[in-house]
């Protein structure tokens, strides 16, 4: 099903998930993802110069892994079902994101790059690369949406604070599609000496089998924690996606597609027996409004169509003649129109299956967990917590947390007293 | 206009365009501001020496462009432009130089019922479409592509880049018909005003390839298109340069023929500058 | 040299530390402190119930520990010597507060109480105990100063977030010394069935000796990670010290004074070997202003004098009659005019050496451990990592870190700019 | 006013106001919002009937105050009020009853050239204080204040509370001397409308205490004086509800004298009240 010329073994080494993947990128970047694929073999597949076993001590020492398995004891009480959630906001800068970043930036640190540039959205990822790079002493430039720069200062600060240079871009919404594109267009002119360091198991092949597998850390440490604190694997795990990397992170495991050397024995043989539940931005209601190029949701995996974005064949958010529609999502991190490649290959091979909850929901899913565990989530994690609403399993079931909702207070202040959301605190405290 | 037929039979319309003469080929944003401008100014560009038209189809994600040419595929898109309507604009162009369609490959793969290039290659062919240029499409995904425009008789034109390694290279000379794109720097499309000091290796390493090599990538100028061909090259490929007049007459609201007038003249200079570098020996 | 009548055994258990501690409240508020106290005794100390095993189990499994020990690869380089970092920052919520406020409010439901009272500054303490009680599911009221509530509103949020009610105290400044007096009067009116969770090593015996033993998990996992990846001890730690708790944790371990049933063999042996530096907060400058009842810093264990203050007899900023002045910090989790009784007693002792750094040195490291390490620390902790600059020793040199530094990025940007402080990046990415 | 050799003969001048009379124990905060002013409000609260004058010496952080004290408190301490114009103070008044020193044991222990209650015990002594309330001292750290005042012959008086088990009663009443304070309710001082229920419970079970015990936290009125007797108290104590009179004064602006009068008249009707809660059988 390969849709490359060069297919080698037919596995997913070629870069292709079924239909899916593949690298449509400008030729001017076709030999830097060559040696970026080579790379990947050697260093990450290979372990080649010990990097894999650098990329776990560094991980662990510098980002703070494991992080925990947390019993949700007051969760699990109401919903009659143990509830556990993977604490990956507890990683370091909040956010899964690191796991990703520190591997990227670490390995354009062995291929010899001088420079690195990402794209970021929420700031979540830019924040994430900035904190690899001061820690790795490199030279950072970070593109965002002129619109995400005003609206989520907090991180736009911690990324100047780590000395990386933001770039505000001001074409078209001044959002994360804009913000992707420009950093394609530096990459292109600085290509010879800089790394693109992507922000989630999109783009061309390497970049989603890699970022893949930095993330699957997540699942791999998850079975091990499962067996040792619950005695069995999850019934199911739930995770938000947006581009898909801690979805894919959380399931990689499981999947059995993941591939980082040194995993502790049995926690990569394929479990097809653990669902695995990708949890999507339902937003204010589904489907595409084709006359305005505007999608009030980001469910690409639920609802979207085949197609070619950002380097890579996948489901995609678009208009009947192929051109890409404005998302939306309350949760900034989940506000984008495409999907990783090898998820939307697993919802049509039915490995995964795709969900959806809308804004409303993952509010009050924000405002429940803060309640309930004294665990303030990101609204892209939010959307996985509101899912338990509506799982009927029987548990263990495992909520992947990809992060904290630090970010997210002002939002989620204003949205809530906009939206009248149940269970959402007063704030009576600053009346005077 | 472009005939299947006369690719099919040999060396297509788009190949012969670089036989007597370094060509000039002339991008312009379909639809920008208009689909009537369009029409305006492609007339204007081939009355000023336009060999080839590259008639841009705006997608919404232009990653290869520079800012000029992003801001045209936004006005573009603003003012209606759809797959459907630039069809209907080339069928009704009254140019007699070949059209190639630059557009990104979500585009054609959308287009009609089926997933996939084939109808839209179709269509393309039918509204008279010489060949094809596609940004995000490397040499490594282009199978399906190739394969319509081959059924169709249509060119499908690539980029060489400045990092294109060897081996790429070899494919991509396997793969490409009509001419070679020559990116002559990195980065993205945008009027530079001086010509990379990468052009001349570019153009050197081609040195034994048949197929017609077309410079582009920054080229704005008649001095610049000269040296280019003086270089080597074949024809030069312009695009910001007209985009950025089409864009100050869009703001100023200048009447559609002035703007083609001003057209007309930089695609005067720039023909007259690629000629002007033929090296004297082999020019005769 | 107790000072109380009923000593028991001349050990610290009586709550003294050479001159220092003690019971200084209300009768009304006695037989809790004693029922405290012989809870301290039996749950902590004696690991009644699996207490012990309970609490390390949840601050692993909620908590996020152990933290790592990171090796600040830039830093070593730049000061000739190795420096390392334990992460508190990573703990859940920010700070090494949680280690504190969930074995308290977990005491608190051993013991049967049903309410928890806090008090808060920065509001670190606060977000704390308001975490622990969402997640063991207890009532919680968080006292804070006025003035503190409406420049510290993210932690004010997260608080309201977690269900916590808070209540602004309007009295004095409205800082922290109020709330913590205001805090006293619920808990002497609601006694009986609340139990008071103390912010630091401060307040009647047992808070001081059973908040160290909280916290000193800090150092028992600091001597293990030192002994696995450095191979030895440290030479030294640096800690700051506000009322001293991330300090005791972070020395508890070394002095030997803590205790914690089930560490691991050999962490807590004494190791007078091993330097133990208290960085305070210099302010502006050192000394109290009589007249002003102020000081311009917060260096009680420098520069104060002992004195009688929220139930213990501890080193104080006061006036010659004794009144407590009002201390000053930009940071505003240091800016108390107490410290902890055993703190005051081991630098009279010589065993801990109080140092100070003053505001600008501190906003510095606070923007040199950003750059040049990819973290972003509190300003508390800016103060340990500015110490560095005058560390002369031969390393390897470990600092806590004790917490992260977003809750301060609107103080820090605005005061960088404003003193002109070395090294701070300029925001000009804001300007359009 | 007090004389050492008084205590050390016997019984205390404290002890001694709860002779005859159910004792009315009335308690102002000094120099609030003037030590003028307050010596003025001593002589009427002493004229309307008062027993023992509880004299507070403002500190900083006065953790056993509700809102009302700790407000005057703060405008005592911003009048300039210290330990030495304290004492100046006592010094001066001329009253007949004794006075107690209500502080926290920080003012006493920093007092004078070394550390500990030994010299402001002194002084107090010398300026006439008659004994000592310390809210932030229990029994257990009481060692050192007690030497010093038996030393000098002060009272030092301990406040059981609700929740003061049997235990540390009996430790308490040890070490208690001129009257048992007995806190009426938990929590702080301020003035109630209500009588706590735990009060009767409180005096109940201190039947079999020497010591004259007066109830104090939350007494305001007349009434309430007249129910606390009833219950078995030797005494009452008054705080808050002159404060409110203070401070209301203070805010109008209005003249010493007039709120000397209603200071007295308040006076007045705690200690009428008093008086006629004793139990008619013992009350001849
Ligand atoms: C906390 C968090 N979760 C999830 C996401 C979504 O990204 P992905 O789907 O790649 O995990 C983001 C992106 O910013 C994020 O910050
Ligand atoms: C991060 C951090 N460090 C240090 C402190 C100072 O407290 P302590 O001296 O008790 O550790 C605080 C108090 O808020 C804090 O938030």
């Amino acid at each position: 099903m390969s849709t490359q010329d060069e297919a080698t073994d037919g596995t997913q080494r070629d870069g292709t998930f079924g239909d899916y993947g593949g690298q449509y990128v400008p030729e001017v970047l076709m030999p830097a993802v060559e040696e970026l694929t080579d790379a990947y073999e050697r260093y990450v597949l290979g372990n080649e110069d010990g990097f894999v076993d650098d990329f776990r001590a560094r991980i662990r020492e510098f980002g703070g892994r494991p992080t925990p398995l947390s019993h949700a004891e007051n969760l699990s009480a109401q919903y009659g079902t143990d509830v556990y959630l993977k604490r990956e906001d507890l990683l370091h800068g909040g956010a899964h994101k690191l796991n990703n970043a520190l591997g990227q930036v670490l390995l354009a640190k062995y291929m010899g790059k001088e420079r690195i540039v990402a794209e970021t959205g929420a700031g979540q990822h830019g924040t994430a690369t900035a904190m690899a790079c001061a820690y790795l002493d490199m030279p950072c430039e970070i593109y965002m949406g002129r619109t995400d720069v005003n609206r989520q200062r907090p991180n736009v600060f911690r990324m100047r604070l780590h000395d990386a240079d933001v770039n505000p871009v001001t074409v078209g919404s001044g959002t994360l599609k804009e913000a992707i594109n420009e950093t394609m267009r530096d990459w292109a002119t600085n290509v010879e000496d800089t790394h693109y360091v992507i922000g989630s198991i999109v783009g061309p092949h390497p970049f989603p089998s890699m970022v893949r597998d930095f993330q699957a850390i997540i699942s791999e440490e998850l079975r091990e924690q499962a067996r040792d604190q619950i005695g069995r694997l999850p019934e199911a795990v739930v995770a938000c996606a947006g581009g898909g990397s801690n979805t894919m992170g959380a399931f990689g495991a499981f999947v059995g597609s993941a591939s980082l050397p040194g995993h502790p024995e049995g926690t990569h043989e394929p479990a097809p027996e653990v669902d695995l539940l990708a949890v999507e931005a339902g937003g204010s209601s589904l489907g595409v409004d084709e006359d305005e190029g505007y999608a009030p949701n980001s469910a690409s995996l639920s609802t979207g169509t085949e197609g070619v974005l950002h380097g890579a064949r996948t489901k995609l958010l678009q208009t009947d003649d192929g051109q890409i529609v404005e998302s939306h999502s309350v949760s900034a991190g989940l506000d984008y129109a495409g999907v990783g490649p090898e998820l939307a290959h697993l919802v049509d091979e039915g490995r995964v299956q795709p969900v959806n909850v809308d804004d409303d929901a993952a509010l009050e899913a924000f405002h429940r967990l803060s309640r309930e565990e004294g665990i303030i989530p990101a609204l892209e994690t939010s959307h996985a917590v509101a899912y338990l609403e509506h799982y009927e399993g029987d548990g263990p079931v495992v909520v992947n947390v990809s992060g904290r909702g630090d970010k997210d207070l002002d939002t989620v202040i204003e949205e809530s007293a906009a939206k009248d959301i149940d269970g959402a605190p007063t704030m009576e405290v600053f009346e005077e | 206009m472009s005939d299947a037929s006369d690719a099919t039979r040999g060396r297509s319309d788009l190949a012969a365009a670089f036989d007597d003469e370094p060509a000039l080929v002339s991008y312009v944003a379909a639809g920008d501001p208009s689909p009537a401008a369009t029409e305006r100014y492609v007339e204007a560009l081939v009355e000023g020496g336009t060999d080839v038209v590259e008639l841009g189809l705006p997608f919404s994600e232009p990653v290869a462009e520079g800012t000029t040419i992003q801001n045209a595929i936004k006005r573009a898109l603003d003012a209606g432009m759809t797959p459907d309507v630039y069809l209907d604009l080339v069928d009704r162009l009254d140019v007699d130089v070949p059209i190639v369609c630059m557009t990104y490959y979500n585009l054609i793969y959308q287009f009609g019922e089926e997933p996939g290039p084939e109808e839209f290659v179709a269509a393309a062919a039918e509204a008279g479409i010489s060949g094809f240029v596609v940004p995000d499409l490397p040499v490594d995904e282009s199978g399906p592509l190739a394969e319509a425009c081959r059924e169709h008789g249509l060119d499908l034109v690539f980029i060489v880049a400045p990092t294109t390694t060897e081996e790429r290279l070899e494919r991509m000379l396997d793969r490409t018909t009509g001419f070679v794109y020559v990116q002559g720097r990195l980065g993205t499309t945008g009027a530079r005003d001086e010509v990379s000091d990468d052009t001349p290796d570019a153009l050197a390493r081609l040195r034994d390839t048949d197929a017609p090599k077309a410079v582009g990538f920054g080229i704005s100028s008649g001095e610049q298109a000269r040296e280019v061909v003086a270089s080597g090259a074949d024809g030069v490929i312009v695009g910001s340069a007209y985009v950025d007049i089409v864009a100050e007459g869009a703001e100023a609201g200048d009447p559609t023929s002035e703007v083609a007038d001003r057209l007309r003249a930089l695609a005067d200079e720039l023909k007259t500058g690629a000629v002007a570098g033929v090296p004297e020996p082999e020019h005769k």
